[in-house]
């Protein structure tokens, strides 16, 4: 043990963690903003929504589908001349970002959907006669109600989004699967292998560890 | 004022359409507190929110103070309902808010000032006497206990309609006479105008100036609660009325024929205005006959005493009885020989 | 779950008849699958039935070919293919060595090997089996230089000695490296030939520094089979056929810049 | 039988730990009817889960028919189960399930046969009155059609033990009175136990043959019908049998006091035996008061007739007032002058 | 329009989706199959489950994670001994099926938890009243009261499929995302490029389409 640890190239294992905990931290914090917006969007303009609008839902609908529809590499490609507009580069972790917030955006706005669903129908009517807003309803009713789903939503995206940064490597944004893959696996070096593994499963439970602490915590039914 | 013209309500399922409102009207007074009363799917419910408009009605107006309520843009039907406050049949209380923030929600939709909310819903709780479970979850609560967030809730921002579903209904009769006597004190002092949806006679008898009796979808029979009681003309009415009586009258007529088999038993009907006299005592002064109370239900009501008496007289003639039964109708008791 | 025709065959002819023989090639799609493609018919009339098996990942072919999944693959140049072998024992062997695909260093900004600024950035494909070949490459250009006694052909970016110009290494996938270029990132680009001319380069006149494609050069892709398969008739055909004049002239055609070189 | 000892159930929530149950004890005799009331909160709900073990207790047995229900094994625990029935609070139906199919879930559970579960399924709708909506869902029906499929459901298996949680809070009193009807009924042709908890005393008169009183986790008081009617030893119980006389009896000395500032308000109790004979004719004859009957409640008990007449004397002295009270106590009624 | 008709290669096409087809509907059966099951054992063994069993818990939520921290592309090379045991070839779109559900049966396996974490602790209660097996529970309470969130959760995971199979285009396994990258978007056709991704479009569609159709059927709340 010692040993493997002796030969594991720590400067290369820590510069790799912290590109894919930028990658997955920033596009999951921005993924989950607007895939709620989204999925708030799409949930209310639904037919027995608030906002009840064919139009919009059936556009919102179909933008999603088409994201999810394009294949993560294709995506990275596709999202170049906007990504050198935001971050100046096409390169790196910074520029993986746009690509992987496209990904992971639709995805989390359908989990969203599917919590805003199981929120029992009784609380919005409620809430609807009382005279709140519409805002209203989505913000202190929505949302808080739909909270464990949302939470746990949160940590599938977020080990999604894991998974993802090791595909975005293509664009040379580095990260651990990207060394596992790369350096690890196709170089036959074990140790690369089983350090860069390790510490993305270890990523992958404080995620889902967090995630269900704080399910446990906010889940009051 | 709130008027309820021709409102049909139909629901449509897969297997068919379900008429749970077919045409009722009713008039609402500034102030008054009206029963709506009836069978289990009568469509009270459903009638109750249409007035608030969390169901859209299939045909017929609702209008509030003059205004035709589903005219209203959505911004002025939020205003509205803001003074419309609810009791809902199964409480639908937020579970990721405390007891406390279920009750401080309409008062942050209606935009009170923070101190201002925390003194209201300190008072709501007191009132409905829940202080020590403030931050507790409504998961935590027992039936009685939630309904009274929701009685708080409904109470909060100092509605000027109040409509009530049920409200009582897992309240245990203390409680329910406390909540009772809240609500008659709310309107007048506030001259709320109050919707009550009940099952229990006694909230009838002794809160509602009006009652709307519902059966199958329509509004059967309407008049204040001293005329319903009086003189019930419909047949729902009437089982209604007399169940006030403590059963059904057929029921305790079949019971009481039981179990006195011999002599006769009369049923003595008072409303208001007459039983505030001494008529039983003079009549069984003026008889012999062995009168005895075998079923009795009056009770105060907004009217004065009320109810019903059912006298077993254990011996005695045809003529006797008939005698006794005339003295008493002189007197203004309706009296049925059974 | 063999790949088809992704383009139509330029000499579609009726199927012999007599014997066939099948034949499995697993192959990297471009160029190596499209010359495959060409050589179909001609290999039908042979009595060989060809059936090309596109793969996208490098470490699967030699697997497949160990495992007898296919019959041959050709998708590797040498060094590869010998660092495979000797990592996983694998019992296979360079049948014939068919074609070379330059890697040439293109560049928006720089002209010449001189104009190499300070701290300019060179792109890469991020597929480490490439990093020996390009690293040599700029050793020979006389870039950089690598460690004493390391292995030209397996060295990484860490075997550099000296690197004057403090050239900054980037990795991105293959594929992506035209379209690095196209965007005008960093100041070199690493690209294989048969990439650069879908970027509409011509290998031979616009890379700043080109792979020469010489006799010396290692790189050239092979056609691998199992050991003992070597002399089977079907595998000798395929050679012959792929080292034929008629493939190519093909090669030259549809490669006119350079961008793959018929091995000698 | 079924023996509750010394339960106590502690809930543990982040502020403080809510005491339940503190240390209930009592027998329940096969084919009793038992009647549990209490204020809300006062843990009655909690009591009954800890019968049928959906929630285990902190200390303290159950015992069924000589048996440790908390040492069954889990395969016993769901025998056991089968054939206790259970109406709960909030009705708890599956929504994914039709009318019929919620019915027939405890059906499908205990494995009845396909035919049989059918039939059955089609009497049980029939009797809480739920044809034609046999195809609906949960979401489809009032407050009261809710309650009445959790009630057939519950007696779908045929339990030999029924526990009720406010089995008929959100039923009109016509359907109260006929579900009411149903369940003495079936307890008397199979013998059922069923444990009661109600808010409604006009349940307990009807139905129960015994009652406890619960205040703050503990049994207060327990006994027979007519002895807690009769004789309430407790203060909750005094306030509870009040209630049948319609209203706290503070509120009504009040209220009685307001209304009639001249003469003298008597309340006079009756307890079973008695008021079977003509008492308040006789003693009306012997004196010559305006006796006026201003509030009263008398029901048919299991026991017979039983409750209350507050009456009012509009005129007359002390001494004629004492008079009519010592007649009246004489027979064997419970005279209070207010 | 017609013009790119022309010049679209059908058989091509057809293999594709064929291909795409295949591999995502066979894999999202078997991932929706055995994440169900793993859901259930996840859901039941937790703390206040039908099963509490925190050894089990804590074992199932551990491969879980592990198997979601491996990057893609490594399960494909990772599973190739026993995908040859299985299908008995290591290439092509049957040899992807296993990765593929390797992949996919973590992520509904979640998706399930949230969707049984949603039902009403009160009929749970209520069938425990009545006597019912744990497994009676599970199967006539548990999953048909958390059927619209099962089903939706099924839309997500076969869309996530489908992107998936674009990357098993490693192992030769073909499909339309692989078709979109290799031959249309390495080779510059774009017409490969844009007709299969229109095709992907469609799969995405129709899956999302019967999807919403069977969650507004039986979601009967
Ligand atoms: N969403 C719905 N879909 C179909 N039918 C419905 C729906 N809501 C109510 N109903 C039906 O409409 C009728 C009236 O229901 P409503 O809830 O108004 O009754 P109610 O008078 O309030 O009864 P209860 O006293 O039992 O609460 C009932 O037969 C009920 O089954
Ligand atoms: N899960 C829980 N966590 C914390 N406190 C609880 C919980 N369940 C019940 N309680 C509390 O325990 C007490 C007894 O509750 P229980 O439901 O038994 O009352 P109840 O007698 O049935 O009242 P009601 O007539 O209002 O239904 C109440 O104060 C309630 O708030
Ligand atoms: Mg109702
Ligand atoms: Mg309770």
């Amino acid at each position: 043990m010692n040993q493997l640890l002796e030969q594991i190239n720590v400067d290369q294992m820590i510069i790799a963690l912290n590109e894919t905990l930028f990658m997955t931290f920033t596009s999951l914090a921005l993924s989950v903003v607007f895939g709620l917006i989204i999925g708030v969007l799409l949930f209310s303009t639904q037919s027995e929504g608030l906002y009840k609008n064919k139009i919009l839902n059936a556009g919102t609908d179909f933008i999603i589908n088409v994201l999810r529809a394009i294949p993560f590499i294709i995506i990275l490609i596709l999202v170049i001349p906007f990504t050198k507009m935001l971050v100046g580069t096409m390169l790196g972790a910074k520029a993986a970002i746009p690509s992987l917030v496209i990904a992971a955006t639709p995805f989390y706005a359908r989990l969203a959907v599917i919590a805003f669903t199981e929120v029992d129908k009784g609380t919005i009517e409620a809430s609807k006669a009382m005279g709140a807003s519409r805002f209203e309803i989505i913000t202190k009713v929505l949302i808080p109600e739909a909270l464990p789903a949302l939470v746990s939503g949160i940590c599938v995206t977020g080990i999604s989004l894991v998974g993802y940064t090791a595909m975005a490597g293509a664009i040379g944004a580095g990260g651990l699967g990207n060394l596992a893959y790369l350096y690890g696996f196709a170089r036959r070096d074990n140790v690369v292998l089983f350090s860069s593994t390790v510490l993305v499963i270890i990523i992958v439970f404080v995620i889902q560890g967090i995630g269900d602490y704080i399910v446990k915590r906010i889940d009051k039914r | 004022m709130i008027q309820i013209q021709d409102i049909v309500k139909t629901f449509s399922t897969k297997g068919e359409d379900i008429h749970a409102v077919r045409g009722a009207n009713l008039e609402i007074q500034d102030g008054e507190i009206f029963g709506i009363i009836g069978y289990s799917g009568a469509g009270k419910s459903t009638l109750v929110r249409i007035i608030n408009q969390l169901e859209k009605q299939s045909s017929g107006k609702v209008i509030i103070d003059g205004e035709e309520i589903e005219k209203f843009s959505s911004s002025q039907l939020r205003k509205k309902r803001q003074k419309i406050g609810m009791i809902f049949q199964h409480f639908n209380l937020l579970w990721s808010r405390t007891v406390e923030k279920n009750i401080e929600f309409p008062l942050e939709i209606a935009g009170v000032s923070k101190e201002e909310r925390k003194e209201r819903v300190q008072k709501l709780i007191r009132l409905v006497g829940l202080e020590g479970r403030e931050n507790a979850y409504p998961s935590e609560l027992s039936g009685g206990q939630k309904q009274r967030v929701g009685i708080a809730r409904a109470l909060a921002n100092n509605p000027s309609i109040l409509l009530c579903d049920e409200a009582t209904s897992a309240l245990d009769p203390e409680t329910t006479d406390s909540i009772l006597e809240l609500l008659d004190r709310i309107n007048r002092e506030y001259n709320i105008t109050m919707i009550i949806i009940t099952h229990q006679m006694e909230v009838v008898q002794k809160l509602c100036h009006k009652v709307a009796v519902m059966s199958d979808g329509k509004v059967v029979e309407e008049g204040t609660v001293k005329d319903i009681f009086e003189h019930p003309q419909n047949e729902v009415t009437k089982r209604f009325v007399q169940t006030v009586e403590g059963k059904n009258i057929e029921v305790i007529k079949k019971e009481l024929k039981k179990l006195y088999p011999y002599g006769q038993v009369m049923r003595l009907g008072f409303t208001g205005d007459i039983s505030n006299k001494a008529i039983i005592a003079d009549v069984i002064r003026k008889t012999t006959l062995p009168v005895s109370i075998v079923n009795s239900n009056i009770t105060h009501s907004q009217i004065g005493p009320m109810g019903v008496i059912y006298a077993h007289v254990s011996d005695g003639s045809e003529a006797e009885y008939r005698e006794f039964s005339d003295l008493l109708e002189k007197e203004g008791v309706k009296v049925d020989i059974l | 779950t063999s790949k088809p025709a992704p383009e139509a065959t330029p000499t579609s002819t009726e199927p012999t008849t007599g014997e066939t023989t099948k034949l499995k090639v697993s192959a990297t799609l471009d160029p190596h699958a499209k010359i495959l493609e060409f050589a179909k018919p001609i290999l039908a009339e042979k009595g060989i039935d060809l059936e090309i098996t596109v793969l996208d990942d490098y470490y699967i072919f030699n697997k497949a070919l160990n495992d007898g999944e296919v019959d041959a693959n050709y998708f590797q140049h040498v060094p590869f293919f010998e660092g495979e072998v000797e990592a996983n024992g694998y019992k296979i062997v360079n049948a014939a060595g068919i074609h070379i695909e330059p890697f040439g260093f293109y560049s928006k900004t720089v002209k010449s090997v001189d104009d190499i600024k300070d701290g300019a950035t060179v792109i890469i494909s991020n597929s480490v089996a490439d990093h020996g070949r390009i690293l040599s490459i700029l050793a020979k250009a006389g870039v950089i230089t690598l460690a004493d006694g390391v292995d030209a052909q397996n060295a990484t970016t860490k075997d550099i000695k000296e690197n004057p110009k403090n050239l900054v290494f980037q990795e991105v996938k293959p594929e992506l490296l035209t379209t690095v270029f196209e965007q005008g990132e960093g100041d070199l680009v690493a690209i294989n030939g048969n990439y650069a001319i879908q970027a509409g380069l011509n290998p031979t006149t616009d890379a700043v520094i080109l792979e020469q494609a010489d006799a010396t050069n290692p790189y050239v892709n092979i056609v691998a089979v199992q050991e003992g398969k070597e002399n089977d008739p079907a595998i000798k055909t395929l050679i012959e056929v792929l080292k034929s004049d008629e493939v190519k002239q093909f090669i030259l055609d549809t490669y006119s810049d350079g961008s793959v070189i018929p091995a000698e």
